[in-house]
């Protein structure tokens, strides 16, 4: 990343919007904003030159309450939109984001192939283990006994999903965990995300604190993970296969070639018609 | 014209080389300064099932299939009767067959085409080497008239880098059947030679589907994000090496909903990106289409045609996408659909179609089929064209910049990424014109408004429809189906019935102004396409006014259209 | 009827109480013997933000807005101009505001409504508990002339789990509420009491989405997948509970491609199932809706229309996915589309629509909408139907069975695990009778013709249209607006005006003959639809023959369709 | 499973159908069928209680050659509408087949939540690492450097898909990997998979003669799983995440609450209508 040529260096809250956001008081999608914006002026990013895109859900708002460019698209695809803008634009710095509903649920495939495919941008999933936007209803990482929505009124009777576990298995060569309690330690983790070179995927613990009243518990819960190993795909993948999901850190970071086709025009168009020639 | 046409079809089993010696065939006409169209055909099999190719060459540019074959030549008898539907023969054709091969089915012997054999395998077995595909493609090459050099200036191209001595075998076989079929001219009277006129055009050997690949390159496209599906992959497959070449780049996407949406994150980051589809991939795509008109992001779908509904006949042409290409998308989403008329018009029509996403900054569906996409076509090189993408941008360091500004053509000029002081956030949330989310029924009017007018009041030009001749029936068509409609027509031309031919490149948005100029003198019509349902002629009526006296003769795949059911319908009108 | 009706808005901020006092407020109307309708809005936040109640009560069922309100009683002024374009008022509407709230919005100041203040938060101040939403409550009921034995069984029922104390506190607000609206009257010379008439018919009170959801149970449906998405979350919601009951269930699953395809599967299995999106769901379904055409498993599908493209506005209703529901689907897709045109009406087509895709084994859209699906209603218990799910099977131990044997109907009895002789293969290729598929003309033909004969010779009877009344002039609308359009033409028929309502509940097939009856006599048509486009009126067009002299009234949301608009455009048709 | 009434026990044989494959001589998934039959006649499935689904590519053609129920769907959908139809009908024996682009490609997602889901039914993919079906693209388990597609010709520079090891992260109950080389091995697992309570899949090893002949090499290369704790999470998730995708055999297990609402009618309609009223 190329210091931009300015006088002041940019705070966070230049990398801020002045929109007011639509989320509930206290929601911890504030806190992953704060983060967001901190990890962007900590790297100097130049605002033209990033962007934040998204999917549906009230934390797919994000885009809109940052000054980076930004694209808020449709449930679930955001993955995929920021694959082509990467892939496309390579000098972009790009940053994915949204819930757990819109990355783990409708866009659970895009998140595994992100991972394979391991484009050099990050993903930030505010988790807070329900759809929000929806009005409560259980995310796939819900707890499978969590009785609060009506569309499952039982529970989901579900294994709940282990996003990082996936992650690994998927080929993701960067795998973190924060907690929106957490704002600052969350901006390191997404700064680091966003120098890992690759694809690089953040999940922060998020509270809703309207449908998730119960996740105030969480930052008596949330520790920093015991991991030691996070380059030993093994030790990760055992770690993650059997953490309870309130380790915090990097916990799994290794080097894989990035997918990054060369972009060089060597051919002329009358040279590729040519071949149409009998 | 017709009399300066042949129609070959070659059939066999898998392995036998009937698709090798078909390719050969045509371009070694075309060598010998003839033009022609071949089409592929074959059984359920995954590989190796029987096969089938047709080809029709001419003195003049062709690009349709004749209404029956001048010559059915099957290299052995193997599930022939699976292409049965696909064979229209008259009284006297020739069904040529294998000496050897025992046991014709009675699809051959019941026919009421002349029936000759002739020594192919073992013709074959007398030269080292040989294969009765040679013998035939010599056979087949003397009938219609094309030398030896052009069929040797193939075989070389071609077998270069099998060795000399399969060269040789195959020059020689080819010579072999040239003297078997001189033979077969005489002994049974057939004459099929066509003429050949000198020329210095440079002529292209191309199907649709390269046609489209090299129409989206012209049009300036450098991404795309490809998932296989049959009819399409072969627009993907000949993007992904010259995509390359020009600085482009084509990402394997895990599905249509991620191709879709890479594109738009592509184009969103300011490159010209495409896709190519197929109906169930366009269905997965309308999400994402409706996201594009919204945010105003243009992207471009190719979307090759096949046989519905569902999986439906994925190998067989069909035009009955055009429902949701026109509707599929929710809410009221204006937006482009396209449709090339020709082989060769696929590569105007995508150049024209990448243009016009770019400048109105819209989605575009170009509605091509597996007949114009997997067919083989010798034309001349096309001309340069002038449309390029060329996207309206704002300056950089623009100061309050409004993504969604009303302005009177409709269309807001847009930031990418890079210019500074354009960063906005694109949505598919209905906003106001500073891109911020509103659900005020005034930004929701005056959204909705702008972003019908920017392509309502477009000039499209001339090229919104193919108009010719004149006379008081219309003949109203679109896509690979003017090709039939324009032979019958010009068929009648010569019986001296005059007929206006109107085949729309531009589905939608519907143009009411030049479609009534165009029907000016026009008081009967007849309304031609390759769907079950009648859907252009449904969307025609939702759109347009039409005579009174319109008529409708609507035809699902898989079955081409053959001029001569156009001719037989237009004359049972009166 | 207008005379007979109501119209109250309430606003405030979040946690202002507003939801809870305007659904007390019906309900007690209700109790009272009156009928209503009650519509939500809120502002852009997730929660706690700005909220507003419309509703309109009246003697007589009543299920759409009226022009304006009679009274608008702010809470307090937090946010309520964003509201401002849901509120038409008249010189003799009422804002109520509270003494307490400082610095109204120049939306309020500037009415042309009368303006008086009364001690909300004061009076609420004076109760232990008091809330100032109760003290409105009580101001609303008396000016509706609801007695107070209604609203305090209302309290009772709700508040019963909240304590006496809280029970005790808010009746004492109501109270001194009604106290304060008697001095209102009296001052200000307000009557808005309503007459009561006696019944004993048994009153429901529920939701368009709820009715839905009733009417799928009634139908037959025992499974449903469900994804949630606004604005049809609520029938998902409604059903979980509820099939259980009855036997069945639904799961959640992880999107909408899962869920459409699960529905598959559960009828695949001999199951009635269901499941309930909105556009951007629906978009994602159609390639799912084309394989239960083609393989012919019924399925029902519920859309829950808000306002496009793409996310566009989700929380408010349109009726612009009529094209996508039409024609979304790739290939010629036959299928069933419907439109409830009330509220209660959601029960009925629900329950129809059930039966339709179960008797004609294919797709079924029913189109609802956020103002129908959202919208609570006060009405008559309905009658019980005769439409249940009633597939045409085959026997247990049948014999060379073909599962789409071309019969006369065009419905090809099924079979379904469990009955023995009946394995089959269900496609989405194209298949011959006996389901091995098929890429022969005749076959596609056959089936393409058999799977449009069985939709388009089914006996709908009357229930294909609601068609009231007598005149040259015909509106012809469909859902939601059907409301304010028969509002319309009764205020009109006062006026000695005659014209006819045809609200299409069958949107496809289209029934050209049953339409031309309706239409007779008839010599100028005007459409009113929902949309921006004109979906509706360019459907109509494609597949009915329309008067010449044909108007089209077509208004995308996110406002509502308000009865008096309609007159003044019928009035201007002249 | 209940025994059926029956005079002679049904072969393999009676659960093929008289239906041609489309399928290239040599195709592996020509073993799989035979292994599936072969599963079905051992478990003795009534082959009107019986259904296997799949999507679309050359081994989703596999329903149509035998003679129970069956439903090919749309490409990567088989698992949604198979978990369709055992839900709405427990009492049925449900198996779902495909290839590695059906079912880990498009149709990743549903395998994901599949895994999660845990319902009672049996997964069977036939992996060839290609799309067959279309002429020969790389799929997600396809290794990154090979050449062999248009589509990608310089090798997919994509980590390839370990599918064993997502199912586990995801929640799979039974895990286990067969070879078409050997379709009595296969069919064994099958079996075994089928007798599971709950989720169970099953890759086979299934080699593509027509566009990856080289995997004729694969029969020198596969054998016997080297795991032994087939029940250990983290044990699994260590040895999937590292083995090279030819250990054979069931290598994970565990018992886990299966998807199954009870589907018993206590209420009338009338009682339900009742909750409209005032
Ligand atoms: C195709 C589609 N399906 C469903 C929805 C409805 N929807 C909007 S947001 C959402 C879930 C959001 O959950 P999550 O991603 O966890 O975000 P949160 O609101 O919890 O931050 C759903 C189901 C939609 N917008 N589009
Ligand atoms: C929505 C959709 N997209 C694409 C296709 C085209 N398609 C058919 S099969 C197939 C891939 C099949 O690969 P796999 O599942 O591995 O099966 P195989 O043929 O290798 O057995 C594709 C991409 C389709 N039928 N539908
Ligand atoms: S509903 Fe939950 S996730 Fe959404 S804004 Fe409110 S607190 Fe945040
Ligand atoms: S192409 Fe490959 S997978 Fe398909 S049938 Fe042939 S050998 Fe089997
Ligand atoms: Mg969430
Ligand atoms: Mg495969």
């Amino acid at each position: 990343m190329e210091q931009p040529v300015q006088q002041k260096p940019l705070t966070f809250k230049d990398y801020k919007s002045d929109y007011k956001p639509v989320w509930c008081p206290g929601c911890g999608d504030f806190s992953v904003l704060a983060a967001i914006t901190k990890a962007l002026a900590e790297l100097q990013i130049p605002r033209e030159n990033s962007a934040v895109i998204s999917g549906i859900g009230c934390s797919s708002r994000i885009p809109a309450y940052t000054s980076v460019y930004g694209f808020h698209g449709i449930h679930g695809r955001a993955l995929a939109s920021a694959t082509g803008l990467k892939v496309a634009r390579p000098d972009l710095t790009v940053v994915a984001t949204g819930g757990d509903g819109d990355g783990f649920s409708i866009g659970g495939n895009h998140f595994m192939h992100a991972c394979r495919r391991n484009v050099d941008m990050t993903y930030v999933v505010m988790d807070n283990e329900v759809y929000g936007m929806t009005k409560g209803q259980a995310s796939p990482t819900t707890p499978s006994d969590w009785e609060g929505s009506k569309l499952t009124p039982h529970g989901t009777g579900v294994s709940p999903f282990n996003p990082l576990s996936v992650a690994l298995s998927a080929g993701a060569s960067f795998i973190a965990r924060g907690f929106a309690g957490d704002p600052n330690g969350a901006a390191k983790l997404i700064a680091q995300a966003m120098q890992h070179k690759g694809f690089s995927f953040v999940q922060i613990l998020s509270p809703c604190v309207t449908f998730r009243p119960e996740q105030a518990e969480w930052k008596k819960i949330v520790r920093k993970g015991e991991i030691t190993e996070t380059g030993d795909l093994g030790t990760a993948a055992a770690f993650l296969a059997t953490d309870d999901g309130f380790s915090t850190g990097v916990l799994y970071e290794t080097q894989r070639p990035i997918y990054q086709p060369s972009m060089e025009e060597n051919h002329s168009l009358s040279e590729i018609e040519a071949s149409f020639e009998l | 014209m017709t009399s300066q046409t042949v129609s070959i079809a070659i059939t066999g089993a898998g392995g036998a080389g009937v698709m090798t010696a078909g390719q050969m065939l045509l371009d070694a006409a075309a060598k010998a300064g003839l033009y022609g169209l071949m089409t592929r055909s074959s059984g359920p099999q995954i590989r190796g099932g029987e096969a089938a190719a047709y080809i029709r060459l001419s003195s003049a540019p062709i690009d349709c299939p004749d209404d029956s074959f001048d010559v059915l030549f099957c290299f052995d008898w193997m599930n022939v009767d699976r292409f049965a539907a696909e064979l229209p023969m008259r009284p006297n054709s020739v069904i040529i067959g294998d000496e050897a091969a025992k046991n014709p089915p009675t699809m051959i012997t019941d026919s009421i085409a002349r029936q000759v054999l002739v020594p192919l395998s073992q013709s074959a077995n007398e030269i080292e080497g040989g294969r009765p595909n040679m013998i035939g493609l010599g056979i087949l090459g003397e009938l219609a008239g094309i030398p030896l050099d052009a069929l040797q200036a193939i075989l070389e191209k071609v077998l270069k880098r099998k060795g000399e001595a399969a060269l040789l075998a195959s020059l020689e076989g080819v010579k072999l059947g040239m003297k078997v079929a001189s033979d077969l001219e005489t002994e049974i009277g057939l004459d099929l030679h066509l003429e050949r006129k000198a020329t210095d055009k440079t002529r292209w050997s191309l199907t649709g589907n390269e046609a489209a690949g090299m129409g989206a390159l012209r049009g300036g496209v450098r991404f795309c994000a490809a998932y296989p599906i049959t009819p399409a992959t072969e627009i993907l497959e000949w993007l992904a090496p010259n995509l390359e070449k020009v600085g482009g780049t084509l990402v394997q996407a895990e599905d249509e909903l991620a191709s879709v949406n890479m594109i738009i994150g592509g184009s969103f980051g300011g490159v010209p990106s495409i896709t190519a589809t197929s109906g169930p991939g366009l269905a997965l795509m309308t999400e994402a289409l409706g996201l594009a008109v919204s945010a105003e992001i243009p992207i471009v779908v190719v979307d090759v045609m096949r046989g519905g509904p569902s999986t439906g006949i994925p190998t067989k042409s069909e035009q009955s996408d055009l429902n949701i290409a026109l509707h599929g998308l929710h809410g009221d989403a204006p937006h482009i659909v396209t449709a090339p008329n020709s082989i060769s018009d696929c590569l105007f029509t995508a150049q024209w179609t990448v243009h016009l996403a770019e400048k109105l900054q819209t989605a575009a569906i170009m509605l091509s089929d597996q007949s114009l996409g997997q067919s083989r076509n010798i034309i001349d090189k096309p001309a340069d064209l002038a449309f390029v993408a060329k996207r309206d941008l704002v300056e950089d360091g623009v100061e309050d910049y409004k993504r969604y500004a009303l302005t009177d053509s409709g269309i807001s000029p847009m930031a990418v990424p890079g210019i500074k002081g354009g960063e906005y956030v694109a949505d598919g949330l209905e906003t106001a014109e500073n891109a911020r989310p509103s659900s005020s029924a005034e930004d929701h009017y005056a959204q909705l408004d702008k972003r019908q007018r920017k392509i309502d009041q477009f000039d499209y030009g001339q090229h919104w429809a193919e108009i010719e001749g004149e006379g008081d029936l219309a003949v109203i068509t679109f896509g690979s189906v003017t090709a039939p409609v324009r032979e019958a027509i010009e068929r009648l031309k010569e019986e001296g019935q005059k007929i206006k031919l109107i085949s729309l490149r531009l589905l939608s948005p519907a143009l009411p102004g030049p479609f009534d100029v165009a029907m000016e003198g026009v008081n009967k019509a007849l309304v031609v396409e390759q769907t079950h349902s009648k859907q252009f002629y449904r969307y025609l009526r939702s759109v347009y006014d039409l005579p009174k006296n319109t008529h409708v003769l609507a035809k699902p795949g898989p079955l081409p259209f053959r001029p001569g059911e156009i001719v037989d319908q237009i004359k049972e009108l009166g």
